[in-house]
């Protein structure tokens, strides 16, 4: 048994931080935070802070990376050495390389690449405070920071994971739940085409909860792309 | 020049599978054969060698004492690991591994994680200051296509092999195994889809796994609770096409059992 | 070409500047505006958002058990690291930190250990056994020139928001922090002036970074004493301009220190 | 003194592993194993297994290290971490490296690497299970690789060490020799012109000792010789 | 407390090593002492023993760092292993780096790199012996190696520290005083313009004491002048 | 162009080679003038700087209390390192070690340990936990040619010079050393051979090093037994050249090791 385990997760209806099993942690978005990036954007979600930036397109370095028929699109996911309990080591370890691997994967459907060929599209994405979910709020920060650098897109992606805790389907797990719940389903999404860009999962799911977990998701994701689409809306105006 | 014989290439697999036809012959959920030979490596403490279709994985596992993570103080650590070393295939390169492999290797691991496979409690030597360390190295050795299946099947096989090395005063004697084995609770198993256009085909092959859209990877166990996924490749899923997944991936989570026993 | 811009761009920098201009409007001895925002980061013991302009750098301060050095048994440790993440300007790499980034920590570092800005040995927990290590994380957001003084003054202010986490049987409980601050002895802070042909401006933005001749930082206390400097670029200073930019230095330096309270 | 030193390496002219003082262990060689390798091999060699495989001639990265007047060989010598009792950690270490080379300087002088300009050719070993001898097993299994990737050569390159263990010289080291053993002498050799490629040498030999090993670890390479040539004969057909 | 400190740093207006405040400790220049570099230079200075040699003009690898209008001056400060108390582990630290920095830009104001366009020019700095003030021996050695090499310089550039030990302002700090001493300032200076190029600080100085440290370090440059005019013309005859 | 030079050059030396003559003038069997001098570095435990010709190597040892390896428990621990750092050629590169610079050390530590050279069961100091460890650092200096043998003499010269540091409670207290000495039983040296087309010469210089077919280093010890050998370079020996250079190595060996005393 790991240590620090709760007896309970789910009392009389309410998780341990007082949500509902479908509600999602309070999340704030802002557009445009950066000078130097040509999109930026932060993410506060829960208890995590995420911070992210888009460069791009540019010139592709080492040259023989680039592509003739398209733009490369380039996502670093890194966490400041003080946002866990224990002090991170500077640099990419396995999970971060992994993130970063299926954060591109998530966001790379609703990229127009095709649009810049020979040129380098790149996302970094910077955990500043981190509590559970960082990867969904770092997809979410980077689709609103790429927004925000003019890249085109046939649409936002936002991300929301859903999970098991106690026996129960939750949606969007915060630290207690993630370490000691039974399992944990993060998705991101394109809306307007109903499709899944990120799917990964860990834990114990029958199907049915797993089908149960996956339709969560979806509408948490759909709750967070509102949100996006508020945060572009609040810097740009208009729609 | 590149892109377009990859296009022709696609279009070429793709218009098959429309067709309902792979272009090896098999059935949209057939695996190519597979033999799993346990024992290959005598100096690991279990082995096993996986081969699917061309594909040929290597598995070896090693023991060791050491500590406990500070949080579980009363269990034994597992650490996977993956190298694509360049003798499997001209795109692989020397180096420290890159982000696919990477990848496999961390979801092999939560395969075995995830599903309780070893009960990592049992392989506490002293609380809090000793335990066994078990490395499961995966070593490719022929890469044809569909890694993820090759890698967690003989993942478990040589985990299953293991028997546990002879101990004296808290030293590991390696040339000396006891008929001990590894406390193995459940047996989990990786199937992976590849989709191109809008066929869904189990076991890709390489030529299927240059063209392929997407791919989604089912960790079930012999209950068939669903104990890890990953969706891999820049295309995308609906919800419809992954719940047909999952049902298909459990029923030949139970066949590739098999090959366990 | 590259060359001729900025040939021409320092022309244009150095030509205001001898009328007694900056570009941006600010007279030689004026900062751009400042904000320093501690508590922003709650998985860190203190932490502190330092921005000058638009330059942004975020500080966190973590606190881990460790062993003391052989030469100063009785001694908390100090270690300062900078990360010029990728994110913060198109012009850093991913990667090792590069000889800037070295710098950068290594100047507030020194800063900061010969100020005695923390009293090191009331940070010693078990004689030549166990200590307090102190890490101090330079994480540049924004780059938009003079990150030596953002993160010299981001540092100390993180410092002075650290909470003690609770300990038990050795072990930090990270999740709760007591309401026990670091010893924090000294103040000290970092002003950095850039000299463009004949010219020295205080606090130089981006554009001025890029055409000045070279760089003089000055690390001083509450008290006035110097207790840093570093000379950088590949320019050259005359005794006289060092003296007058330490007289302006320290100036700067009460004034900065204010951002402290 | 070593912690498991045997008392005795010879007794009434057998040792440990009951072998004569001038035998070889058993030996198995198969050609053409890896479908993806241009050029492959397998060996079994007493309780060594290693594989090697051939790739190329093929085009070289990074672009200046190509050779306007010739190939390039390169070869890499790794072990599989549970390879051996005490897993080594993935990844090149001094050992290796070394082998490395003196493989390559091993093989060189039968390829006609003038042949190829511009390219590179390269030849990878991975040791699955060591048994004293992997340097030799390598070099005897990528020559055949090479062979089987149709790389014009002079010759095969036969090797196999002799060492001295209880005062005696023998023939092809196994793993307690090695380790406890007064020397050992890894040689590699052009049976055509009876010309040596490989020669190391650790241990203590008196001249006349020294003489009387090479001469053997000849003999020895003679005779893998004549199962190299076999194995591509099973597989080639022919001579 | 630091494990080591002396009780007194100057008994009766004598240091620790028996010189005076402001006394160099002795120093010995040698140009031109290797054979294959462009130029190099040996300096023993106190416990200190440092070899320089500066190769180039000449091809930059990898190529994008070369500059269209002036060369590149590169400079690597290396310990090596056995050079100080505890064995440095061999490649650069985090201040060796730091020094190979502050070593470039104390030289470059005297070099015209602007003529030799596109190539670089690298001076390598090897740390045998250290005992204190091994980056103003690096500095000093350097400025000999690349007169030796025959780079057009407008000037040599001398290095010297000052620093204050024991309350008093001194010259040229050993060991000891640098263990354990109140400050330390380290300077280089082009003596025909009378302009600093190096110049840090560490420990705690007034104003005024800072002042009276800056004329004392420029005063022992101009010594340390006046041995590398020396060592140049031992080597070449005339001024 | 590169390629025809060396060819060229290779013709030249062959040619003087084959009429007896060396390019400066040496007797096949002569190396250059040679000087060993000890004790350049005090803070090693021990020093040499050997020069053969124009080549430089300077060698460090250094002492430090540390574990034993599990197999050998009674043992101190030899470890050999080299640089060829790019102060001493304009052909070494920064960076880690390349296979060049590890072959040096490995050949010349093989030739230390082999020749069982120093009495490492005299360097346990608590059996299984705490023994010393030898740290022997070659630096090249200045490249031209037979880095081999400089580095192999220089090595013993230092580890001769060296003596061992005072101790206490179990610290080592770098700066006072005793008049111990470290336990030298033997003293190998290697003598290294160069083949350029038929002839065979040794201690090669630069030039010859360049266009050399093949190296053969053979390390004996003062009794005559060969204790280390190597060959190097993509051509080869006869049997009867390796069983010449044998003999002609052991009797240079000779007059080599009077260097040592």
């Amino acid at each position: 048994m790991k240590v620090g385990e709760p007896e309970k997760f789910i009392v009389k209806g309410k998780r341990l931080d007082g949500r509902k099993l479908d509600e999602l942690r309070e999340i704030k978005i802002e557009a445009g935070i950066l000078k130097r990036a040509d999109g930026s954007a932060y993410v506060e979600w829960g208890g995590n802070k995420v911070m992210a930036a888009c460069y791009g397109p540019r010139e592709v370095h080492p040259r023989h990376l680039a592509r003739s028929d398209k733009a490369i699109l380039r996502c670093t996911y890194n966490m400041a050495p003080f946002s866990v309990s224990d002090r991170k080591r500077p640099g990419p370890d396995r999970r971060s390389r992994e993130i970063s691997k299926v954060t591109r994967e998530a966001l790379e459907p609703v990229v127009f690449t095709n649009l810049f060929p020979r040129t380098a599209i790149d996302v970094f994405i910077e955990v500043l405070q981190a509590n559970a979910g960082t990867r969904c709020t770092g997809i979410a920060a980077a689709s609103v920071a790429l927004a925000d650098a003019g890249i085109p897109m046939r649409d936002l992606v936002p991300s929301c994971a859903a999970g098991k805790v106690g026996g129960e389907i939750v949606l969007d797990l915060f630290d207690v739940e993630d370490n000691f719940g039974e399992a944990d389903l993060p998705v991101a999404m394109i809306p307007r085409k109903n499709e899944i860009t990120l799917l990964q999962m860990d834990g114990n799911l029958t199907q049915e909860e797993f089908e149960k977990a996956l339709k969560l998701a979806m509408e948490g994701c759909i709750k967070v792309y509102e949100l996006q689409k508020e945060a572009l809306r609040r810097k740009y105006g208009g729609a | 020049m590149f892109e377009v014989v990859a296009e022709v290439k696609k279009d070429y697999i793709a218009n098959l599978l429309e067709n309902g036809k792979r272009a090896d012959e098999r059935g949209f959920d057939d695996y190519r054969p597979i033999v799993v030979e346990k024992g290959v490596s005598n100096r690991a403490e279990g082995s096993a060698l996986v081969k699917i279709g061309k594909t040929q994985v290597l598995i070896g596992v090693k023991l060791a004492i050491g500590e406990p993570f500070p949080d579980m103080p009363n269990s034994g650590v597992l650490t996977t690991n993956a190298e694509l070393i360049p003798l499997a295939s001209p795109d692989f390169e020397k180096g420290p591994p890159d982000e696919d492999t990477i990848e496999i290797a961390r979801v092999v691991d939560r395969g075995i994680r995830e599903s309780q496979c070893i009960d990592l409690d049992k392989l506490c030597i002293v609380a809090g200051e000793k335990v066994w360390i078990i490395f499961v190295d995966i070593h490719v050795l022929d890469y044809d296509g569909n890694l993820f299946d090759a890698s967690a099947l003989g993942a478990v096989a040589a985990l299953l092999d293991t028997c546990m090395p002879k101990v004296e005063e808290d030293m590991v004697i390696y040339g000396e195994k006891t008929t001990e084995r590894l406390p193995i609770l459940h047996k989990p198993v990786e199937t992976t889809f590849a989709k191109i256009n809008k066929s869904i085909v189990v076991d890709p092959s390489l030529d299927e796994e240059l063209v392929m859209d997407a791919r989604l990877t089912v960790a079930t166990d012999e209950n068939g609770t669903i104990c890890a996924m990953q969706k891999g490749g820049s295309g995308t899923f609906t919800q419809e096409e992954i719940l047909e997944i999952i049902k298909r991936g459990t029923r030949k989570g139970s066949e590739l059992r098999k090959f366990l026993e």
